[in-house]
């Protein structure tokens, strides 16, 4: 049975991750790293690591891929020019990443890693909590690199205001405190004119 | 039982593909970005088997702490992007050819 | 739950820098252009007490705190004090480069002090997270640092490109972590080492995973230095960088890089020396080389000493794989010189530059002797000492450097150094054949204020002043590897 | 003390550093302002010096001031050895050097360099005291080095005149010859004593001199022979002996107060003063001693009479130091370090007195060098006039003058030495003599006496020269009369140098000389029954008939003699050799190459070529940094992959 998920998912991981790669078009490329990302968060809860199968989703997906989403509709990309050339690289990258991979396979593979050498562990009874385990070392053992990532994402708060935060002169802009210390005498004005006379009679 | 080795296979394959993609996309930032996301997948993916067959919480928190630092990067990833759009109003790779020699 | 809280003392330096930070990003809110020099001012003294607290802190032993994950030892106290104090000469010089350029914004400030808040958490790092996310907190800082200037096209693609191989590169090196910490089954540096010191004892299967590992976790840190083939990135941005943000990233990092490079590669993976030195030699020449070389065909001086940084991490590299204490000396020797070498190197572009004129062009400093001859004197004192001319300290780094890698029973290896910077003095020369023999373009005087002139003469002064008595910091390094 | 000699030291270099790079804020009056105190504090710190270790007898300093490294247990140190020679050499550099200082506010009144020259001389007294004052090898190279270099600065001073880079080229090149058997001897003694610390190599030198090494298999030669002469060959390029003189007549194309400073108290005395500090070694070598006379004996004939023949007022001036720097190393080569050292004292003294009133001539005629165009400036320039005479008796060896005692002494100690060589050198320094005397005479005549040849508009303006130019000339000529006087006894026959120079009892001529010695009075009364004075006199005379009573004479025996004459008007065709030989020589060897092998090999062989190849090779490798962000990444990738590969394969 686990088996048979995990294959499933992985060939869905793996054709997704293909396809983040190959299509045309970013918006599908992004959708397609969703599939792939869900597809993680099921590997993962295989793995037992509920906590982060779900913070994945939420995260990631919920998230950082809708920024990614974001982005790519706010620029207007000109999809032609973006696909050119492709399929000249593609021998040489597909021999590289080949190559790559027979090189780390024979490193990660069952040869160093197979169930002999690393025995599968014994399932966690049903009262225990990843979430919890998690939650217990994090703010305990790991206090100072959670303070570090705290520290980190402030930066990319800042790094992100400071370079696309613009004040464009001409873009109009509401003030509510402003608009509420309004006087009325500030925006009408009342004057006196003397009326006019009609010429030479209708 | 599915072995070890089976997800470290898995997520050499997510690596590769992440660097193939990086090597093949040359025209579009925005897909260079995805394959990187790919790339920290499969690490990610490491971590988790890793600790899943170690039983040491530890892994599980490098992986926390990967998404983390992972949506600070792409957020700061995503916005010189922006920067770099609206100076040429393209993210084409190959014009990005002002600095070299 | 058993919880005790950890003891802090150790890490006063880092909780003090980032409440500063902080409290500058406030202040900064309320700053106008005008009474910006507040942030400037703030951010000094928050690098001078952090020096001063960094300074009094106990090294007699190391001290773990944090469960582990922070070290405090004598290496990270010197080497987080020259970040400071690199640091503090680096806004000292950009100050008034900033203001000519519509870049007097709080933001530079508190991210180069987030930014070495993300050097002292890597200089301290016992464990491969802070290790990681120190680097982070570095290199993004360093990102967003680079595309600061939102109107320049090459800052943008400078960042753009910084990003994405750095991007790429901390992806390798997570791999690599992921790839000890499933061998080792620990995160903690000394764990690590512990455990692969006993399997060495025992040969076991997991020995080629461990070097597995270690090729990724080396391309990660190589990069981070900038040696080839993982290079390619320094000298865009550089080149593309506003020279003030150019000027902080060839400086203090590089210490930075060198700790990490310290943490894990001696520290952590100490006894596969003999597996991590063939590499190191390999890619430590052609950095020498190709440095070295290329740098000769620039017409850009930042793009030139961005060659010549590469080279210099050639250099660097050779202390490293002798695998002595001596040899590791040296390397740290050779890097705080060089930081403070390419800081006096870049500061004398910004130096000449004024509003509109960026006085990076190798012309651009042709005759200065005649418009100033003094500062032409601290380029020659700076070019000399880059180039490895006595008596500057430049030659006394490479001396340490090339006797460890004697020691170390590699003369070819020390034979083709000697060569190499023998081809990379010509390009340093040359500069100075400009500055004293070549008629000026442009003959406006310096428009430096004085701040920048006497930190300017201070730091050629000091390459000089070192060169002669090189003793005091060479002993400096030497004890803060073997207190 | 160690301030002191560190004050000594560092005042000269404090000055050229101000002056050098500061001059354009302190202007030209700070400029020589600041040098000149530097030496003068320098000379009277120097005095003090003097006073201590030779007059109250303070035991000799030696200690190192500054360890630089240490390196294999060898130490590389900055360091002091002052005894008395030191104490003799830094009174007299630093006086003559002042003394310069001070004319050359005059002598460069009108020159933009001025501050730049003023940084210079001063460099060049630093560098000059380093030598000096060293007490070990490392620091005496440097300070010979620094020398070199700043003298080929101050040759060049007026680099827009052709000649002036020919002539500082060239003293470059023929003092690179020099220091490449300098450096290889210190090379030697490094590798034999393993230190570089004077003390420790004498102390060790007699233990070593019987050893012998071997170059070429099946030739042995002694250690100490090989040190010495290789020493000496560095000597011979900083003294300017034949054959590698060539330099110093053409080192003339500086200004005049670097003449003076070059010929009289700094560079070429370096030579001669290595010599005598590293006596413990040559002391145990004869052959060293022999070879030293013989060259000093032809260098100071032959130079001799090349100053017949010279119009130039300023080459007379410098063959007739060639010929000098020859008495003194005839002097050391007979073992009588001491005369050479006394030699070069007095000679310092009267000879930077001729350079300067040499220079005040010019200055006169507005730079105008020719003695055929001068004569009769005698009621012009009167203080130029005598002290240029006291100069020329001086250098004669008019009995009672400073160059009296010293060049007598000289020739005395040749007679009584039984080395190899020295029958013939005796007979060389004895014409000398009467060389000398012709060729002085012959330019005091022709600029001051006889019929003037200043060109009319000149003539109207003669006048002498400025305060500050006939000062130091009076203040040099006081001690170019006296000086012999008060030190013939003490420095030649009494202990004046302690155990800083160091001869074999058998070779000590002057203690031989010594034993009837008999006072000032009684060395004038016997040199005027001896040899060298009468044809000191016979030269004065044939001078005089020659050059005022009969001027016709001169032109005669030019065209009788007209193959001597030409001889020495190509200097013995040394140059004419050197350019054709080593120069065209290499040239043609270097165009053989080019014919021989192709284009490309040349590129390969020649330094110029290696560099523009490697120039070419770097704009071409350049192009690997393309600017295209997946090149980039695709090197990252690349890298990592043959890194993984390797050790997979090797596994």
């Amino acid at each position: 049975m686990e088996h048979i998920i995990f294959y499933i998912f992985s060939a869905i991981l793996v054709l997704s991750a293909l396809m983040v790669i190959t299509v045309r078009n970013p918006v599908h490329a992004a959708l397609f790293l969703v599939l792939a990302f869900f597809t993680s968060a099921a590997l993962w809860l295989l793995l037992e690591a509920e906590f982060l199968a779900l913070i994945l989703v939420l995260v990631y997906v919920g998230a950082v891929m809708v920024l990614f989403l974001f982005v790519v509709m706010m620029l207007d990309i000109n999809l032609t020019v973006l696909r050119e050339g492709f399929t000249s690289y593609l021998p040489v990258g597909a021999l590289i990443a080949t190559l790559i991979l027979i090189e780390m396979a024979l490193v990660v593979g069952p040869e160093h890693f197979g169930l002999d050498s690393v025995a599968a562990p014994v399932p966690h009874t049903a009262g225990y909590s990843n979430t919890q385990a998690l939650g217990n070392v994090l703010y305990t053992v790991y206090v100072y690199p959670f303070e570090i990532a705290g520290v980190i994402l402030l930066v990319a708060i800042i790094g992100a205001i400071a370079l696309t935060l613009r004040r464009r002169p001409q873009t109009k802009y509401q003030d509510p405190s402003q608009q509420v210390l309004v006087r009325s005498k500030d925006r009408v004005r009342i004057i006196k004119m003397p009326s006019e006379k009609k010429r030479g009679g209708a | 039982m599915i072995a070890l080795s089976d997800f470290l296979v898995l997520s050499a394959i997510l690596f590769c593909l992440s660097m193939a993609g990086i090597f093949l996309n040359r025209k579009n930032v925005i897909i260079l970005l995805m394959a990187i996301e790919l790339m920290l997948l499969a690490v990610n993916m490491n971590f988790v088997a890793f600790s899943h067959y170690l039983g040491d919480d530890a892994g599980q928190i490098f992986v926390f702490f990967i998404l983390t630092v992972a949506a600070a990067e792409s957020a700061i990833g995503l916005a010189i992007l922006v920067v770099l759009f609206r100076n040429r109003r393209a993210i084409n790779v190959e014009d990005m050819g002002s600095l070299k020699g | 739950m058993d919880f005790t809280l950890p003891n802090f003392a150790p890490a006063m330096p880092e909780i003090f820098v980032l409440s500063m930070a902080c409290i500058i990003l406030i202040v900064d809110l309320f700053l106008t252009e005008h009474t910006r020099v507040v942030t400037y001012l703030l951010s000094l003294i928050t690098l001078i007490a952090a020096a001063v607290l960094t300074a009094n802190l106990d090294t007699a032993e190391p001290v773990l705190t944090f469960s582990g994950t922070f070290i405090n030892d004598s290496m990270a106290v010197v080497l987080k004090l020259f970040i400071y104090l690199i640091t503090f000469v680096v806004l000292v010089y950009s100050h008034n480069y900033l203001r000519t350029r519509q870049l007097y914004q709080g933001e530079y400030f508190v991210l180069i002090l987030f930014a070495v808040l993300g050097m002292m958490v890597l200089v301290s790092a016992h464990s491969l997270l802070t290790i990681y996310l120190g680097l982070e907190l570095l290199s993004l800082s360093l990102y967003t640092l680079v595309a600061l200037r939102r109107d320049s096209v090459s800052a943008s693609e400078a960042a753009m490109k910084y990003f994405v191989l750095g991007a790429l590169a901390s992806g390798i090196l997570l791999y690599g972590l992921s790839m000890l910490y499933g061998v080792t089954g620990s995160l903690d540096i000394g764990n690590i080492s512990s455990h692969i010191s006993t399997s060495i004892a025992t040969p076991a299967e997991h020995s080629i995973v461990l070097v597995f590992a270690l090729v990724f976790v080396l391309v990660g840190i190589l990069f981070k230095l900038g040696a080839v083939p993982f290079h390619m990135w320094v000298p865009d941005v550089y080149h593309g960088a506003p020279t003030s943000v150019t000027l902080f990233i060839g400086t203090a990092p590089k210490i930075a890089a060198f700790a990490m490079l310290m943490r894990l590669l001696v520290d952590g993976l100490g006894d596969l020396h003999s597996q991590w030195q063939t590499m190191i030699i390999i890619v430590a020449v052609l950095s020498m080389a190709a440095g070295n070389i290329i740098a000769i065909a620039q017409t850009n001086l930042k793009r030139m000493l961005a060659y010549s940084t590469i080279a210099h991490v050639g250099f660097l590299l050779l202390g490293i794989l002798s695998g002595t204490l001596n040899g590791y000396a040296s390397s740290m020797f050779y890097v705080i010189v060089y930081a403070l070498m390419s800081l006096g190197g870049f500061g004398m572009i910004i130096l000449l530059s004024r509003a509109g004129f960026e006085a990076d062009r190798l012309e651009d400093f042709k005759g200065l002797n005649q418009r100033s001859p003094w500062f032409a004197f601290m380029m020659l004192i700076l070019m000399f000492s880059m180039a490895g001319v006595p008596p500057t300290v430049g030659f006394y780094a490479k001396l340490a450097v090339l006797q460890a890698v004697v020691e170390a029973d590699l003369v070819w290896l020390a034979v083709l150094a000697v060569v190499f910077s023998v081809i990379g003095a010509y390009y340093y020369l040359r500069i100075i054949k400009l500055m004293y023999f070549d008629q000026p373009d442009d003959v406006a005087p310096l428009a430096a204020g004085f701040d920048m002139r006497l930190a300017m003469s201070a730091n050629g002064l000091a390459i000089l002043g070192l060169g002669l008595f090189p003793s005091g910091l060479l002993t400096l390094c030497a004890r803060a590897l073997n207190p | 003390m160690e301030q002191v000699y560190l004050g000594i030291v560092l005042a000269p270099l404090f000055g050229a550093v101000l002056a050098g790079l500061f001059g354009r804020y302190i202007g030209r009056s700070g400029s020589h302002w600041v040098t000149i105190a530097g030496v003068a504090v320098s000379f009277a710190l120097s005095l003090l010096v003097f006073k201590q270790i030779i007059i109250d007898g303070a035991a000799p300093f030696n200690g190192a001031i500054y360890t630089w490294m240490v390196s294999d247990g060898i130490k590389f140190e900055i360091g002091f050895l002052v005894d008395q020679l030191t104490a003799l050499m830094i009174v007299v550099v630093t006086f003559v050097s002042l003394m310069v200082h001070i004319y050359t506010i005059g002598y460069m009144h009108d020159d933009p360099g001025y501050q730049r020259f003023f940084s210079y001389i001063a460099l060049f007294t630093f560098s000059m005291l380093m030598l000096v004052m060293s007490n070990n090898f490392l620091q005496l190279f440097f300070g010979w080095e620094a020398v070199g270099l700043v003298s080929y600065l101050l040759i060049g001073f007026w680099f827009q005149r052709e000649s002036a880079i020919y002539a500082n080229l060239k003293a470059f090149l023929v003092n690179r010859v020099g220091d490449l058997g300098f450096l290889l001897g210190i090379a030697v003694i490094l590798m034999h004593f393993n230190t570089l610390d004077y003390a420790q190599i004498f102390k060790m030198a007699p233990h070593l001199a019987h050893e012998t090494v071997t170059f070429i298999p099946g030739y042995e030669w002694s250690l100490m022979t090989v040190i010495c002469i290789l020493l000496f060959i560095g000597a011979m390029g900083k003294s300017a002996q034949v054959p590698l003189h060539v330099w110093l007549p053409d080192s003339m194309e500086g200004p005049t107060p670097i003449s003076a400073l070059i010929h009289a108290a700094t560079m070429v005395t370096a030579g001669i003063f290595m010599v005598a500090r590293m006596s413990p070694l040559f002391e145990l070598s004869e052959t060293a001693l022999s070879f030293m006379m013989l060259i000093g004996a032809v260098t100071a004939l032959s130079m001799g009479l090349l100053g017949i023949v010279q119009n130039d007022i300023k080459r007379v001036v410098a063959y007739s130091t060639l010929s000098q720097l020859g008495y003194m190393t005839v002097a050391l080569g007979a073992s009588a370090y001491a005369g050479a050292i006394f030699h070069l004292m007095t000679h310092a003294f009267f000879k930077a007195l001729l350079f300067l009133a040499a220079g005040s001539v010019i200055i006169a005629l507005h730079h105008e060098q020719d003695i055929r165009k001068m004569g009769a400036l005698k009621n012009h320039l009167p203080i130029t006039y005598w002290t240029f005479l006291i100069g020329t008796l001086a250098l004669i060896g008019f009995p009672g003058f400073s160059g009296f005692f010293s060049k007598d002494a000289i020739i005395e100690a040749v007679y009584e030495s039984t080395l190899p060589g020295a029958g013939m050198a005796y007979a060389a320094v004895m014409i000398g003599v009467f060389v000398t005397a012709l060729y002085s005479f012959r330019l005091l005549f022709l600029v001051f006496h006889g019929e003037s040849r200043v060109d009319a508009h000149t003539r109207k303006h003669l006048h002498e020269s400025p305060w500050v130019v006939t000062v130091p000339l009076i203040a040099l000529a006081i001690p170019s009369v006296i000086m012999g006087a008060i030190h013939a006894g003490p420095m030649l026959f009494h202990d004046f140098f302690g155990k800083a120079i160091f001869v074999l009892p058998q070779h000590d001529v002057l203690a031989h000389m010594g034993r009837e010695y008999q006072g000032v009075m009684g060395f004038v009364l016997h040199g005027l029954i001896e040899p060298p004075v009468w044809l000191a006199f016979a030269g004065i005379a044939t001078a005089w008939w020659c050059y005022i009573k009969h001027p016709e004479i001169p032109a005669v025996v030019m065209s009788r003699c007209a193959t001597l004459y030409r001889i020495l008007c190509n200097k013995y065709g040394f140059d004419d050799f050197n350019d054709t030989v080593f120069a065209g020589g290499g040239r043609r060897f270097g165009r053989l190459l080019w014919q021989v092998g192709d284009v490309t090999v040349v590129d390969g062989v020649m330094v110029n070529g290696t560099a523009r190849g490697i120039g070419w090779f770097s704009s071409v490798v350049r192009h690997v940094q393309t600017g295209y962000l997946y090149h980039y990444a695709f090197a990252i990738i690349i890298g990592l992959v043959l890194m993984l590969g390797w050790p997979l394969l090797s596994q």
